[in-house]
């Protein structure tokens, strides 16, 4: 899907596309996912649960890309703010009956503001101390999360509705897959504008881009704003897909499944991770159901992958791509990654 | 010959609640090893849904196992909120699911606002928490009234891990002691995890409560409750709902436990005693009558149901199945008892009035209150199964 | 004209008074050397003026306008740049990205029409000799050096810091930085540099400036500054 | 004496000052208002988190590891006590007189210290030092990220191996509980207090005093420049894993008594090992150790004033608050090392 | 003989810098290399002392092969290496840092010694015993990573560029300290960028140009050499 890495050169074909971050192979891809539903064996429904599952971890990690990719922070919360948004639009569809449509957007203006906060208060902090605030952030939220129970009914459990009255998964696969575009998009275009150039400064050497004139506090707090606020929309959609909200969505594990998956697809490359969770997601479903009988081999092999992968190649899915694939003598590939 | 039927048991086989799982493992497989995993002319093929104590991944599972293993029914499952994504997947499918222990309110609820669309959710293994947790106050009201007990000041403290199950027993526990005209020190809900409470505890000694009331399932934290509640010398009378759910629970806590209020179904019979050895010798951990016995008798009455399917419509399949739930089970009909072998409960009862819960009383499905002592415990309620009176601790 | 003043400045670390009630100033057009033993505290006094660590007490005026306590992103948007003495690099970005960061972001955000362009010619301009597009993290301290003056210039200053810009070359670079730095000063870009090596000093400043201990002890034209005993005392030392 | 005064002062009003000043009102305030039982709570909750931080803060400050998995060696600690105390404890119900009444559970907590340090030297071996050698860039994130796949790895091998049942203890020490003012502490408690603060004086004293401490700490500090004077920093980084992951192992071990082992036992002292080292800096073990004793403060005063469950809440909170003001924690170094980047 | 260094081939990676350099450097000689920048001193120097192992060739020390051997082993054969960036233990103090430069010798008496030797040469760094070696700045640091050097008492000097960033008179001080560590028959090899002055005050010196010695020989004589004069002093 990604098609540049160096802001001066401009891709040779389509220059719109260009500009929204694709490539042909990234188009080839959204038509693929689009024609997955009708695509045996993909036409059924539990793969379909798996593609949303799927592609609703794929979307988080281009989000937590966009700020651990380009301004160099993990942001170790974010299931939390991922959560927190998924809560706000679930308790106005509860208690004010604001249709979920509606809901998840005000969820996603909520985490934004939660973003805004986060962003503020790490302002002063680096490297693993800005991590760990979130870390800590996120386990406040979800502290209070469990424990505000005439609220959200802690571990209770929240029910919510859903977005579609159809037992069909086919709506909600659609659904994620457009998220799952929009946010490519929107954090493509940011990042290839000038303010990519200012995130990665930011991200690199603090002193060198605040005596280049960049505003580290403008850059910092954008950034974790708008990656908070799609977290936000996106948690939203988790509720009302599955219908139940517990403070477990805020919980660390779920926040080191993205990262594991946006790191597995390659840092700072957006798209790696988005690719990745696909594969990834549906070799550690067969291999649970193949090997049921012991459970817990899945998690044992995906940490070996983790591993395996971090010390072996630690670029990720993407440096592999840029490396062996754009690179290629082979024309055609040449010619799918935009590099003719 | 050739015929087969697959059947899913939910249950968290990793993850946080993974020793409940390899209960309900040990279970399944004993009871279907005695019926030779074969039901009429059909074979059984079990397929073990791991819901990973997820929502997400618990729906995502079951889909699997409908589309891709063909289960035509399921058992079992162990939390709410995984019951509350996962019935809507049953009803999408069609797919009769059985006992599921999800107990709390949020899954009645649901069930309730549809009850046509989650017929496929059967009746829960496990009923709201208020209709059974409130038989501790009536003990211990009983002991006041019988002036065997006089509590200093009637001040009682709650406490309960935090999850979906301790809030709701800690809520009966307060409604039933306030109505009693109890006085309420404090409410207490701490993470599953949670192994500390020397704080929690001193904090109740110096408000000089006579009664500590509260669950856990999680056997670190309830079984480290109960060994720092008699370090600290709290003289109090302690209810720990749950205590004895955890097979090996005397290993952990020892001679702590006198006196502790606890409320367990018992393995009186034969059966029950032998059931227990037998998973002792199998799998090496002493099983838990709550969460190992139910099920096991959750899976035998669930064979019951295919008998009662095949010899009705000589058919297994999700469409059999789900009639005779429907027609038979939830409506009373066809019960699972001690006359069947069952080893906890005197009967597993559904009616229409209480469904998705079953019938709550004593001859039916009813918790027991004991107490106990050098690691046996002796029922004190109700009166009609006592077999000791309530021993205030010296 | 006036560019830079600053009265009184002073900056404490704890109990040590790193720079000690300073007063300067710089016109327009000048190259003042700011000279002084190791650790008198001209690196310090370069941050606090440029907002890196903001002086304790004392004034900054920068072209008349008060500027105590800005941060250095404000200060470069007032048209004040710095190089570092210890090279300060985005390690993952080529060379020409770094200096875009500047032209992009600098003092003339609307005045550069094409950064990619500009940085270019900042690249030319310094005579970088590597390739635009090798990575930070692969220079050595010369080149870095070289890289971070392209970077500190592409964002159109009015004045320039530069701390310790030619450390570590042979006497036939020195001539090549001579050069560079005539062409700094020829587009109208004032200039302070930290410097250690004498024979530059000499050759292109205009006035100098002696700091020990974190107190100025002379400021002044350079061969009077230069042979002020106190200045021959305190850092020239017994070499000249 | 002035200058002294003045000292003392500029103490106080440092983060530092503040804080500690902080604390110790917040204990005296909460011990006058709710009685000892507050300070003895803190005390003894203080000791067990120092043990479980003091090792990740080495891990951390030395080898630049983020280390997420140091919970599993907690557990593995524990799984290696109760597998070594659980005969020993049958032996001595059939003959109370026998010493190993009182060397038992010493020697069950040694095992647990033992196989740590072993766990550790074959996780550099396995893990660590493969990533070493391939690629020193990124270390920090890459090394993060290793350790969240052994943390995993783990966790299920335990379960696939040893089951996912809770295997706990009833006790080390038996005898009465010792009592003072009014408030009842177990023996185990107390022993366990004095064993962790034993182990914790002699690593720092290790740390701070001996050749091979202060070479750790030079490696940790700059790899090349220890090489220079002379560092094998092989063996010192082999050292570092073993030593940490002991101490997190012996934590484990010693604490069995109030944490049975399970799959997923590690997650909860994790969280608190690093509200501590994040709280005190890192890399400082003396910070650690008072870190800790703040950290049980804070979770024995929100225990008493606010509830149960809030503990993790509370502190949280209250931690983010002082990084607000002191990014690099309370005894953190203002010099920035590779983690803040 | 004592260091002979034969074809030596080394590099980064895959990148190779050194092209067969051979040099030699006699019992209580002074010798230095000077050299355009990227000519690959400092990568010499690096492999000399452990840091980089070479891809081919030799280096003997003392009659012993030290090829390839870890950097740890190296320095306690006696080579001591002060290095361009320092290498400084940020986060301790002075004197922590110094004592740390005596990591191999184990005798308490003698790391006193070698500490006071240290503070004699370098009285700022007696008064500094305390700061943390992160705060000095840049030329503190300097002294106090060539004070490290000496510390472990060492047959072989190599110093890297010692006069980077330092003022004239440090500079002269550190050469004057180099000049008395010569006296005490210490063999020392020096890189430095100032060819006038260190050409003036070693012994022998060997040009190195794209990692090849291009010209060898008496330090005096190089000075006079019209190639050098015309590419290094821009005469
Ligand atoms: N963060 C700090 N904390 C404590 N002391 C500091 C700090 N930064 C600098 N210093 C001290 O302040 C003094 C001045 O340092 P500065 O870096 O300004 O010197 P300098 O004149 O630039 O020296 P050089 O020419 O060696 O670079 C030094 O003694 C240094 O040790
Ligand atoms: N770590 C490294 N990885 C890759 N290349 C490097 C590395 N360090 C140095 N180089 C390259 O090796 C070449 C020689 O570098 P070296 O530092 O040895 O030169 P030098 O002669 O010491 O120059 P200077 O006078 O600038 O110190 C340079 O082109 C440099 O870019
Ligand atoms: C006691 C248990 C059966 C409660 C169960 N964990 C639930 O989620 O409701
Ligand atoms: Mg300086
Ligand atoms: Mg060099």
């Amino acid at each position: 899907m990604e098609t540049t890495n160096t802001v001066q050169s401009s891709p040779a074909w389509g220059t719109l596309l260009g500009k929204i971050g694709f490539n042909p192979a990234g188009i080839l891809c959204v038509f693929l996912l689009m024609a997955l539903p009708f695509i045996p064996p993909f036409n059924q429904e539990y793969l379909l649960r798996w593609l949303i599952y799927a592609a609703f971890i794929a979307t988080l990690s281009v989000g937590f890309d966009f700020t651990s990719g380009y301004i160099n922070i993990v942001n170790f919360g974010y299931a939390a703010v991922a959560g927190y948004g998924g809560y706000t639009s679930a308790l106005l569809a509860v208690n004010l009956n604001i249709s979920p449509w509606i809901g998840i957007f005000i969820g996603g203006a909520n985490a934004a503001v939660l973003g805004l906060i986060i962003g503020m208060i790490s302002l002063r902090l680096r490297g693993i101390f800005a991590a760990c605030l979130s870390w800590f952030f996120g386990l406040a939220l979800m502290g209070l999360a469990t424990k505000l129970v005439w609220l959200t009914r802690g571990p209770l459990g929240l029910r919510t509705p859903r977005m579609f009255e159809t037992e069909s998964n086919i709506p909600f696969y659609y659904l994620i897959i457009v998220l799952l575009i929009l946010t490519y998009v929107i954090c493509k275009m940011v990042v290839n504008s000038k303010m990519g150039l200012a995130f990665k400064a930011i991200g690199q050497n603090m002193d060198a881009a605040r005596t280049s004139g960049i505003n580290p506090v403008f850059y910092r707090v954008f950034n974790f704003t708008l990656s908070c606020a799609l977290a936000g929309i996106l948690g939203g959609f988790y509720g009302h897909y599955y219908g139940i909200l517990t403070p477990e969505v805020m919980h660390t594990t779920k926040t080191v499944e993205v990262l594991a998956v946006a790191y597995i697809g390659g840092r700072g490359s957006l798209w790696g991770g988005a690719v990745v969770a696909f594969p990834f997601i549906f070799l550690m479903e067969i291999i649970r159901s193949t090997l049921s009988h012991l459970p817990g081999l899945n998690l044992v092999i995906y940490a070996l992958m983790l591993i395996l992968v971090m010390i072996y190649y630690p670029g990720g899915f993407s440096h592999f791509f840029d490396v062996h694939i754009r690179q290629s003598k082979n024309k055609i590939l040449r010619i799918l990654t935009g590099n003719a | 010959a050739g015929k087969s039927i697959a059947v899913g048991v939910l249950g968290p086989f990793t993850g946080p609640s993974a020793q409940t799982g390899e209960e309900f493992k040990a279970s399944v497989q004993m009871a279907m090893e005695a019926i030779d995993y074969t039901v009429g002319d059909y074979k059984i093929d079990v397929v073990w849904v791991d819901s990973q104590s997820d929502p997400a991944k618990a729906a995502g599972a079951y889909a699997e196992a409908v589309e891709g293993k063909g289960i035509q029914a399921g058992v079992l499952n162990w939390h709410s909120s995984v019951a509350i994504s996962v019935m809507d997947v049953a009803a999408q499918y069609k797919v009769p699911h059985m006992f599921g222990f999800g107990a709390s309110e949020v899954v009645n609820q649901k069930w309730q606002a549809d009850p046509e669309k989650y017929s496929y959710w059967g009746g829960k293994g496990w009923p709201v928490p208020a209709k059974l947790e409130k038989n501790y106050v009536e003990a211990l009201n009983n002991a006041v009234k019988a002036g065997i007990w006089t509590p200093k000041k009637k001040i009682a403290a709650i406490y309960g891990e935090d999850t979906d199950w301790g809030r709701s027993a800690g809520g009966s526990y307060k409604k039933a002691l306030e109505a009693s005209g109890w006085e309420i020190f404090a409410e207490e809900y701490f993470p599953a995890t949670q192994t500390d409470f020397y704080p929690l505890l001193s904090k109740f000694k110096k408000a000089g409560v006579s009664a500590v009331m509260g669950t856990s399932t999680s056997p670190a934290a309830l079984t480290s409750f109960v060994k720092q509640f008699s370090e600290v010398g709290l003289k109090s009378v302690l209810v720990a709902s749950g205590l004895g759910w955890i097979g090996d629970w005397y290993k952990m806590t020892g001679p702590a436990s006198d006196y502790v209020l606890d409320s367990i179904p018992q393995l009186t019979t034969p059966e029950a005693q032998q059931w227990a050895k037998d998973v002792k010798a199998k799998v090496g951990f002493n099983p838990s009558p709550s969460a190992g016995g139910l099920s096991y008798d959750g899976i035998r009455m669930f064979i019951k149901i295919l008998n009662r399917t095949y010899e009705k419509y000589s058919v297994l399949d999700k469409e059999s199945i789900h009639k005779v739930m429907v027609e038979e089970v939830n409506t009373g009909q066809l019960t699972y008892g001690k006359k069947d072998g069952a080893i906890i409960m005197n009967e597993y009862k559904y009616t229409p009035e209480t469904m998705p819960d079953m019938v709550v009383s004593s001859d039916a499905y009813f918790f027991p209150i004991l107490q106990y002592k050098a690691g046996k415990g002796s029922i004190i309620f109700p009166d009609v199964w006592k077999v000791k009176e309530f021993e205030p601790k010296k | 004209m006036i560019v830079l003043e600053t009265q009184n400045l002073t900056k404490q670390f704890g109990g040590l008074t790193a720079v000690n009630a300073v007063s300067m100033t710089i016109n327009q057009g000048d190259i003042v050397g700011l000279i002084g033993p190791n650790g008198a505290g001209k690196t310090t006094f370069v941050n606090a003026i440029s907002g890196l660590n903001p002086p304790t007490s004392g004034k900054v005026t920068f072209f008349g306008e008060d500027t105590t306590g800005l941060t250095p992103e404000q200060m470069c948007k007032k048209g004040l740049s710095r190089t570092f003495q210890i090279p300060s690099p985005f390690p993952k970005m080529t060379a020409i990205e770094s200096v875009m960061t500047a032209s992009i972001f600098g003092n003339a955000p609307g005045v550069v029409k094409d950064p990619v362009q500009h940085s270019r010619e900042m690249l030319d301009f310094v005579e970088f000799p590597m390739a635009e597009d090798v990575l930070s993290e692969q220079l050595n301290t010369v080149q870095l050096k070289r890289l971070d003056l392209a970077r500190a210039l592409a964002s159109h200053p009015k004045l320039l810091f530069m701390d310790e810009m030619a450390s570590g070359l042979s006497e036939g670079e020195l001539s090549d930085i001579m050069r560079i730095l005539d062409k700094i000063s020829r587009k109208g870009i004032s200039i302070l540099m930290i410097e250690h090596i004498m024979q530059l000093i000499m050759a292109v400043c205009n006035r100098l400036l002696c700091i020990q201990f974190g107190t100025k002890i002379a400021e002044g034209p350079t061969q009077e500054v230069a042979n002020d005993p106190r200045v021959t005392k305190a850092y020239l030392g017994s070499a000249d | 004496m002035s200058d002294n005064l003045k000292d003392k002062i500029a103490w106080m009003k440092s983060a530092k000052g503040i804080t500690i000043l902080g604390s110790i009102f917040l204990a005296l305030f909460a011990t006058i208002n709710s009685g000892p039982y507050v300070l003895v709570n803190t005390i003894i909750t203080g000791g067990m988190l120092a043990l479980v931080s003091t090792g990740l803060t080495l891990m951390l400050g030395v080898l630049n590891i983020a280390m997420f998995a140091h919970g599993e060696f907690f557990m593995i600690g524990s799984l290696s006590a109760y597998y070594v105390f659980t005969p020993i404890s049958n032996y001595t119900a059939m003959h109370p007189d026998s010493f190993l009444v009182t060397w038992g559970p010493m020697v069950a907590i040694f095992t647990s210290m033992v196989v740590g340090a072993i766990a550790g030297i074959i996780a550099e071996f396995l893990v660590f030092r493969p990533l070493r050698k391939r690629a020193a860039e990124n270390w920090v994130m890459n090394s993060f990220l290793l350790t969240v796949g052994l943390s995993v790895l783990l966790v299920n091998l335990h379960q696939l191996i040893f089951g996912a049942d809770f295997k706990g203890i009833v006790r080390y020490w038996g005898g009465m509980p010792f009592s003072f003012a009014d408030v009842f502490i177990s023996r185990d408690r107390v022993i366990s207090f004095c064993l962790s603060a034993f182990i914790v004086f002699l690593f720092w004293a290790f740390m701070t005093y001996t050749r091979t401490g202060r070479a750790i700490r030079a490696v940790s500090q700059d790899a090349t420049g220890a090489q220079i004077v002379g560092i094998n920093i092989e063996t010192i980084v082999l050292m570092t894993i073993s030593l940490s992951c002991a101490l997190a192992g012996v934590a484990g071990g010693s604490l069995l008594f109030m944490y049975p082992s399970y799959p997923t036992m590690g997650l909860e002292p994790l969280y608190m090992a690093w509200f501590v080292v994040i709280l005190s800096g890192l890399g400082n073990i003396l910070g650690a150790v008072a870190g800790a004793f703040m950290v049980a403060l804070l979770k024995v005063v929100t225990v008493e004033y606010v509830g149960a469950g809030w503990d993790f809440v509370v502190p949280s909170i209250l931690i983010m608050l002082i990084l607000i003001f002191k990014p690099s924690g309370i005894f953190g170094s203002e010099v920035r090392g590779v983690l803040d980047t | 003989m004592l260091l002979e260094i034969k074809e030596l081939d080394a590099g980064y990676g895959y990148l190779q810098i050194l092209r067969k350099v051979s040099l030699n450097v006699d019992k209580g000689e002074y010798v230095c290399i000077v050299g355009p920048n990227g000519a690959g001193k400092s990568t010499t120097m690096k492999t000399i002392a452990g840091l980089i192992s070479p891809m081919a060739g030799s280096i003997t020390f003392n009659g012993e092969e030290i090829t390839g051997l870890p950097a740890y082993q190296i320095t306690q054969k006696g080579i001591a290496f002060v290095s361009e960036e320092m290498n400084l233990f940020v986060n301790m103090s002075v004197q922590e840092n110094l004592l740390m430069g005596a990591y191999i010798i184990r005798d308490k008496n003698v790391q006193k010694e070698r500490l006071e030797f240290v503070f004699d040469l370098f009285p700022r760094l007696a008064e500094r015993k305390t700061q943390l070696a992160g705060t000095m700045s840049g030329g503190e640091r300097k002294m106090l990573a060539i004070g490290r050097g000496m510390m472990s008492d060492p047959t072989l000097m190599l110093v890297d560029e010692p006069s980077f960033g330092l003022a004239p008179q440090l500079t002269a001080s550190v050469f004057e300290s180099l000049e008395v560590l010569r006296k005490t028959g210490v063999t020392i090899m020096l890189v430095e960028q100032n060819v006038t002055t260190t050409l003036s005050i070693t012994d022998r010196g060997y040009v190195l140009e794209n990692g090849k010695v291009g010209l060898e020989g008496k330090s005096s004589d190089l000075l006079n050499d019209a190639y050098v004069k015309k590419v290094f002093l821009g005469v």
